[in-house]
C-alpha cells in the first residue's frame, strides 16, 4: 500500500471492493453482477477523472514514485547486447551514472543515463541517482567514444539533480556539468533524449544537451525541486504542492515552452503499470528519429541542433 | 568640500548599510548624520566595519581603503574599469524580460531590480578596446536580482558571442551571479545551454574566450560559461560554486571549512588558472589578449 | 594414465615451485616423489596451495580448479583460447634483442628467458579471427624477462599497429609485464613514446583499440599502452599500476592497503571498463568487436 | 662549500691558495708573480682534466646540484611576458609542473616544465619536481590549448620521475603519463623539449615527445635512476655509482643512441656558473628550430614527429 499514491487511493479502494463483491458472489453463489456493473462503470469514470487531471504536483510523486523504472530496466528492454562501461579515467567511477554500448534493432548505439537505486542498499550505492563530477566525466569519455565510432547517444535522464555535497564542489561539479554542455553541443553524433523520470535542474541538463529531446508523459523537468522553489520563495518546503502548480515542470508545459519535441504517452497511473508498452514506444520514436537524423550531414546535423537550443527562451 | 571634511572619521551607530551582520561590532560615536543624506554618501565595509566614503570607494576600484575588501562593483563601473574610455558600444540594450511562466510577482520584482541597478536586465554587453584590442565584453550585474540568468541574459551572451564570431574577435565575460532565474523557470535552465553551444562554435573559431569569476559566481552560470574560459580568471576570495554554501551545509549537515569554494580554493582545486587583483585585471586581460592576437595574425 | 592416479592427492613436502613463500604453509605427506617429476606434472596455487596436475591447469584456462587463482598465461596458450582454430599468422616471430648498451649479462638474460619461456622476446603478434572477426593481436609473455618491454617488444607492438591501419583491423593487447626493460636503457623507455604515438594513429584511423590488463601489468607499459585503449578490460585481482607496491611502500613508508592496484581497485577509479572474467574473455572480446565493426560498416 | 661537487674540491682549494698567496703578496709586498703563475697554469690544467673528463656518475651529480638553475629561471631570461596558467580544471593544481603563455622573441608560445624547489619549503610546495597526474593533466591542458591557438610549446624537463605514491597511483599515474605521451605524438603545433637536469623515466618522458629534443650537457636522461638500478642489480643502491657508468644516460650517449638532436654546451662545472650564457644559447636554439618548424605543413609536421620516435630502437 505504501507505494501507491495518495491520489491513486480512490481507485485502489474501489478496486478492492469489486474484487471483494466479486468474491462474495462466486463463494456464496449469489447473483451481484449488477452491482459489480455499476461499481465498474464508477471505477472507469474515476479513473478517467483522476488520471486525466492529474496535478503537477502529483506527476512530481509519479515521476520520482519507487516503482518508476530506471535507466537500466529501460536498457534492458530497448536494447540487445548492451555492455556496461565504467569510470572517467580520471577519478572514479560513479554509480549514478551508467553507461556503455548496445544494439537497438541494427544499429549500434552509445546508452548512457542516471541511475537511480531500487531499494535502499541500491539507492546508496547509486547516490539516489544523484551524480558526482566523474559521473559526468565517464558520460563525456563515453559519448567521445560515440563520436569516435559514429555511434548515435541514447540519454536517459532521471536525477534529483547533481550532487551538492563537499566533494563534489572540490572535483568541479561545475565545470563537469559545464564541460558536458558545451561537448554536447558539438558532438558529431545524434543525440537522442529520453527524461524518463525526474529532471532535476543542472543535473539533469548535464546529460541533455541533443538533437532530439522527448520526455515520459509523467516525467517532470525543471529548474528547481518544488520543494526548493518553495522555501526560497516562502521559507517552506512544505508548500512544494503550490510551487509545483506555478513552475510549469510538466511534459505539456515544457512541449508547451518548446524545451521538447515529444510526449511519449504512459499507461494510467504511470509506466511502472506497463514497462513493456512504454519501452516499445521509446523504441519506436528512437528508431524513426535515429533513421532521420543518420541521414543528415554532420553540419546540417549539428546546425539544427544549435538552432534548437538557440531559440530557446521568451523576452521582449 | 564634503569629501575632505568626513574623510577619516567614523560614523557608526547609524545604520548605513541594509546588512545588519555588521552593526553589532560598530563602536557608538558622537556625531550622528540623518540617515537619508548617510545612504547616500558612506557606506562600511562588510569586512572591517570600517565606514567608508562612497565616491572614496568608487575612486579605489571598489574596495575597502583600510582591509582591500572587494566591493561588487556595477556592470557599468566595471566596463569603465577595463575599457579605454569612449571605446564602448553597446549591445542589445533594449532586451527586456518577460514574464513567460506568468510567475507571481515576477513583473514587481523587475522593476525593483531595475529601480536598484538602474539596469534593464542583470547583464550589459557590448564592444571596445582594452589597451587598443578590440574586444567583445559581457558584464553581469549583481545588484540587478542576484545577477541572476533568465532569457535576457542568456539571448544577450549568445548574441555578444554571436557578434564576436562575426567580427572575429575575443570574448571577455565577467561573471557574478546567483544562478538561473527561478522565475522563468526551465527557460533559464536552458539558457545555460545556450550559452554553452555558442561558446563552443566561438571554439571552433579559435577565438579566445577569458572568463573572469567574481563575487559571487554560482549555480547555473558556475555550471555554464564561467566554467568555460579558455583561461578562467578570478577576483582574490570571490565565492565560486555549483551549489550554494548554504545548500552544501544543508546535504552534508556540517558547517564548511574556511575558505571553502573561495578564489584560492578553486586554483588548488584546477579550476582557476589565475587570480588577479582588481587594479591589475586590466593589464592582465590586455596581455593574455595581446599574446593571443599575435598568435592569429601569425598563422592565419 | 598418470593424470587419473594423482588427482586429487596432495604431494606437499616436495618443493614445487620456486615461489618459498607459499612453501609454510604446507602439510607434510608421506608420499614422496622425484623433483624431476614433480616439477614436470605438478605445480601448486600460489593463492590456496592446493597442489594440481599441470594439465588440469591447462584445461582449465590456467585457473586453479579449487580457488579459482588466475595463474599466468604462456602468449601462444592465450592467442589459442582467444583466436579460432587455426586463424593465427605470426608476425615478425624473428625479430630479436640486441645488446645495444653492452649491458652486462644481458645476453646470458634473453639465453636463460628464451630457454624457460620457448619464445624468442616478450611479446607474440599477429593476426586471426574471433569469432570470424579478424583481428591484429599482440600478446605478451610474462615468463620472458618478467613481460619487459626493450626494443623488440616496442617494435612488434608497433609494427602490429601499423599492419592493423594498413588492413583497417581493430587491435587488441593482452598486457603482462613488469615495465621497460633496464637493460636497454633509454630506448625501453622510448618505446612507450613509440608505441603511443602508433596508437595516435590507429585512432585518428577510428580503428578500436581493446586493451585487456592480465596480472601484472606494471610500469612502462602501464603508462602507455595498456591505460590507452578505447576499451579497457581486465582479469579480476590482476595486479595494475605505474609504480610497484613495493616501491610505494618505500617511498611512502608505510603498507598497502588490501586490494590497492588490483583490478577491481583500478575499476573503482575509473581505470577499467570491465573485469572479465577469464571464461568469458573471448565471448565478451567477440561482442565489443562485432558492436564496433557494425558501426564500421554503417558510416563508412 | 657544501654545495659544491666533490670532484672539483681540488679546484676550489686550489683557487683558494691562489688566492690566499694573492692577497698575502699585496698586504706584505712581497712579490710572487712567479709562483702564482705556475700555480694559476696547475690550475688551469686541473680544470681541462677535471672538467673534460666528467664521469657519468658526475654528471649525475651536477644535473642535480641544488645551485642548478630549474625552470622558471630559464623562462626568467628566455622569453618575456610569462603568465603562469594553473590548474588541470579536474582536480587540483600539482606544483612540481608549472607552464603558460609568454613571448619568445617575436613568437608567442605556450611553456610548460617540471619545477624543483630552490630550498627545502620550496622544495615540499614543489614535491621535489616529481609530478602527480594532475599534473601532467595540466601539462596536456595547455598543451591544447597551444595547439588551439596555435602557438608552439616549449618543454623544459627536469625530474626525478614521476612520485609513486598511494594517491598518485589512484589517481591514474600510470594513465595521465600513457595519454601525455599519445596526445603528444599527435599535437598539431610545434614541441621542443630541453632537458635541463634530470630527465627521470616515465615521469620525464611524459613530457618529451616533441619535434626536438635537446639536453644540456650535463643532465641526464635515463629509464631509471643509477641507485634504483644499482638496488635491482646489485641489491644495492651505495654502487649507483657504478650502475651510472654502464646505464648511458649523458647527452653524449643519448645523442649517439639518437634519442636526443642537439646537446647545449655549458660552461666548466655546470650551467649555475653561467646561467645567462646557456640560457643565450638554448634561446638560440630554439628560435632557429622555432622558425623551421612553423614553415612546414602540420601533416608534415606530424609525419616527422612520428618518423623520429618510430625509429628509435636498436634490434635484429
Ligand atoms: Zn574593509
Ligand atoms: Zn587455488
Amino acid at each position: 500500500m505504501s507505494n501507491n499514491l495518495e491520489f491513486e487511493k480512490p481507485i485502489i479502494e474501489l478496486e478492492n471492493k469489486i474484487g471483494e463483491l466479486e468474491k462474495f458472489s462466486k463463494e456464496n453463489q449469489v447473483d451481484l453482477s449488477n452491482e459489480i456493473k455499476i461499481l465498474k462503470n464508477k471505477l472507469n469514470n474515476m479513473k478517467n477523472e483522476i488520471y486525466e487531471n492529474i496535478t503537477p504536483w502529483q506527476k512530481v510523486k509519479i515521476a520520482r514514485h519507487k516503482e518508476r523504472p530506471t535507466t537500466l530496466e529501460y536498457i534492458e528492454k530497448i536494447f540487445t547486447d548492451f555492455i556496461e562501461f565504467h569510470g572517467d579515467r580520471n577519478y572514479g567511477d560513479d554509480n549514478a551514472i551508467v553507461g556503455g554500448i548496445a544494439i537497438l534493432e541494427d544499429t549500434p548505439v552509445t546508452v548512457i543515463g542516471h541511475q537511480k537505486g531500487k531499494d535502499t542498499k541500491d539507492n546508496i550505492k547509486r547516490n539516489f541517482g544523484m551524480p558526482h563530477p566523474e559521473g559526468y566525466r565517464k558520460a563525456l569519455r563515453l559519448m567521445k567514444q560515440a563520436e569516435k565510432f559514429n555511434r548515435p547517444v541514447i540519454m536517459f535522464v532521471d536525477t534529483p539533480g547533481a550532487y551538492c555535497g563537499l566533494e563534489a564542489e572540490q572535483r568541479g561539479q561545475g565545470e563537469a556539468i559545464a564541460t558536458n554542455l558545451l561537448k554536447m553541443s558539438g558532438l558529431k553524433t545524434p543525440i537522442l533524449v529520453v527524461v524518463i523520470g525526474e529532471g532535476g535542474s543542472g543535473g539533469a541538463l548535464g546529460l541533455s544537451i541533443g538533437d532530439r529531446i522527448c520526455m515520459l508523459e509523467h516525467s517532470i523537468y525543471s529548474v528547481i525541486s518544488p520543494e526548493g522553489l518553495s522555501s526560497i520563495l516562502w521559507k517552506d518546503a512544505s508548500l512544494a504542492e503550490k510551487a509545483a502548480d506555478i513552475m510549469k515542470l510538466t511534459s505539456k508545459d515544457l512541449l508547451d515552452l518548446k524545451v521538447i519535441d515529444k510526449i511519449i504517452k504512459e499507461p494510467p497511473g504511470g509506466t511502472h503499470k506497463d514497462l513493456d508498452l512504454v519501452s516499445e514506444n521509446i523504441k519506436k520514436y528512437l528508431n524513426d528519429e535515429i533513421s532521420k537524423l543518420l541521414k543528415l550531414e554532420k553540419k546540417e546535423l549539428l546546425n539544427n541542433r544549435y538552432k534548437k537550443v538557440r531559440e530557446i527562451g521568451i523576452y521582449k | 568640500m564634503l569629501k575632505a571634511l568626513f574623510r577619516k572619521k567614523k560614523y557608526a551607530t547609524v545604520s548605513v548599510d541594509n546588512d545588519n551582520n555588521y552593526s553589532n561590532n560598530i563602536k557608538k560615536n558622537e556625531n550622528k548624520i540623518q540617515d537619508d543624506i548617510d545612504n547616500k554618501l558612506w557606506t562600511k565595509c562588510k569586512n572591517c566595519g570600517e565606514i567608508l566614503l562612497k565616491e572614496d570607494i568608487k575612486e579605489d576600484l571598489y574596495t575597502c581603503g583600510k582591509c582591500n575588501y572587494y566591493f561588487r562593483i556595477p556592470a557599468r563601473e566595471r566596463i569603465n574599469m577595463i575599457f579605454d574610455k569612449d571605446t564602448f558600444t553597446e549591445y542589445d540594450k533594449d532586451l527586456k524580460a518577460s514574464n513567460p511562466l506568468e510567475f507571481p510577482e515576477y513583473d514587481k520584482k523587475l522593476k525593483k531590480a531595475t529601480d536598484k541597478s538602474k539596469e534593464v536586465e542583470a547583464i550589459v554587453t557590448g564592444e571596445g578596446d582594452i589597451k587598443g584590442i578590440k574586444t567583445v565584453l559581457c558584464v553581469m550585474e549583481a545588484n540587478f536580482m542576484m545577477g541572476s540568468m533568465g532569457s535576457v541574459v542568456g539571448e544577450k551572451i549568445t548574441r555578444a558571442i554571436e557578434k564576436a564570431i562575426e567580427k572575429k574577435l575575443p570574448v571577455i565575460i565577467f561573471c557574478a551571479s546567483g544562478g538561473a532565474r527561478m522565475q522563468e523557470g526551465i527557460l533559464s535552465l536552458m539558457q545555460m545551454g545556450k550559452t554553452s553551444a555558442a561558446l563552443n562554435r566561438l571554439s571552433d573559431e579559435k577565438l579566445p574566450f577569458i572568463s573572469v569569476l567574481t563575487d559571487p559566481t554560482t549555480g547555473g552560470v558556475t555550471a555554464s560559461f564561467a566554467m568555460l574560459g579558455d583561461i578562467i580568471l578570478a577576483e582574490p576570495k570571490a565565492l565560486i560554486g555549483f551549489a550554494g554554501p548554504r545548500v552544501i551545509e544543508q546535504t552534508i549537515r556540517q558547517t564548511l571549512p574556511e575558505g571553502f569554494q573561495r578564489s584560492e580554493f578553486l586554483k588548488e582545486k584546477g579550476f582557476v588558472d589565475k587570480i588577479v587583483k582588481r587594479k591589475f585585471l586590466k593589464e592582465k586581460l590586455y596581455k593574455i589578449l595581446y599574446i593571443h592576437t599575435m598568435g592569429s595574425e601569425r598563422y592565419e
